[in-house]
């Protein structure tokens, strides 16, 4: 299990492939990439800074990750965050989980996003051509993180 | 001595990021803690109103109002998370 | 949309880096690798011999995700499918979802999987130190994949 | 002619992967085919049998006993899939 916050890219495949080196019994690795986009709430977005709380976000997102081994079955999990000052196509953040099976797969990474989106000390600022912004919090967002609250429907 | 740190839109309303605080005899909750800076006026009061929308931590943990603050702690104050 | 049916191996960092290009309307990308396991049903695996209906399979799998797309915002697919003889720890099988949202790549790139596994003409023959077997259709497919039969919560 | 075409165990079990038929003046459905099929006895009655878990496709879409056979058509035998 491991937690990186970092200026620097990442690729997807280096660390899939990382992952799977000598782990016989990983069957299942779900991931998922987020990426700056060019348009956010109709503005045309040009770069965007991150900034995060050092010490704090690395220890939420481990809690996060304990969170999800404790729902289901995690062989292994890496969170990448990159902060700092990013382009639209830029990553932004890496979550990857590998299980034995395809269903912990799926729904332990979809559960550390979601959770990383409302529960890590991160902070958006975007540079559209109406200046700088401070990204709003979404309701969106805390939605998609309240529904894990209730019962999940396991599936292998 | 109390350190403080303010992040994201708190950081640049405030005009700083950090601070050592000597903390206050009637400062011992987070609650309380707020109050005390809210009365330094201007961005001050605002940003710590009551009304607003802030998160804060203490030790690295995430803290409600009755959160106890002592001497030597780490006070954290941030808006809403927006990461991922 | 993309589908490959094939003996090599794929990097999966060099698909998503290539969907990703020039492509700022992706903010999200959900990936799915299956491996090879070297135990399955009890029996230590040693090699797997996977057959496919050429043809009908890359059909298969182009309607999966054209099902996909009329159920979620999907911006771009690619399932690529190894056939051939693979050993534990290698890839098998490679599904890409890219969208705008999170939820729409989760969920389609989860249901893509899903259906795959019960819809797509592969077939898998273990070589277990008790001889060859064909593998049998799993209940637990069947279930993940009935499941997209209800009404799905949308969160993005 | 109708091709006809077998997968994974089926085709173990049949000992052919592929094979040429002229259309039987009685077979015009999918069912009734896989009832010529079996009329071959051995393995061919043992794996066409209606009990059997076999799944099928007319032009490699997936067909049912009532889906029509025609002169020209590729007819496919197989086991419930286990790809993925």
């Amino acid at each position: 299990m491991k937690v990186r916050v970092q200026q620097e890219d990442f690729d997807v495949g280096t660390e899939i492939a990382a992952m799977r080196r000598s782990r016989p019994k990983i069957g299942a690795i779900a991931s998922f990439v987020g990426v700056v986009r060019d348009v956010n709430d109709g503005d045309s977005v040009a770069t965007m800074t991150l900034e995060h709380y050092p010490g704090m976000t690395e220890k939420s997102i481990a809690a996060i990750i304990d969170e999800a081994r404790g729902r289901w079955e995690v062989l292994d999990a890496l969170v990448i965050h990159r902060v700092g000052t990013l382009k639209p196509t830029d990553q932004i953040v890496l979550v990857i989980v590998a299980s034995a099976h395809r269903g912990d797969a799926f729904a332990a990474c979809e559960f550390i996003m979601d959770y990383l989106k409302t529960r890590a000390p991160f902070w958006k600022k975007e540079i559209t051509p109406q200046g700088g912004r401070w990204v709003d919090a979404r309701v969106t967002d805390d939605a998609a993180a309240e529904r894990w609250q209730q019962p999940v429907s396991k599936v292998k | 001595m109390i350190t403080l740190l303010y992040f994201a839109r708190l950081r640049e309303a405030l005009g700083t990021g950090q601070e050592q605080l000597a903390q206050p005899a009637s400062v011992n909750t987070l609650g309380a803690l707020r109050a005390h800076l809210a009365q330094r006026g201007g961005a001050w009061a605002k940003e710590m109103a009551e009304g607003r929308n802030l998160r804060a931590a203490v030790n690295q943990t995430v803290a409600t109002a009755d959160t106890p603050v002592s001497d030597g702690d780490e006070v954290a104050f941030f808006p809403p998370v927006t990461g991922g």
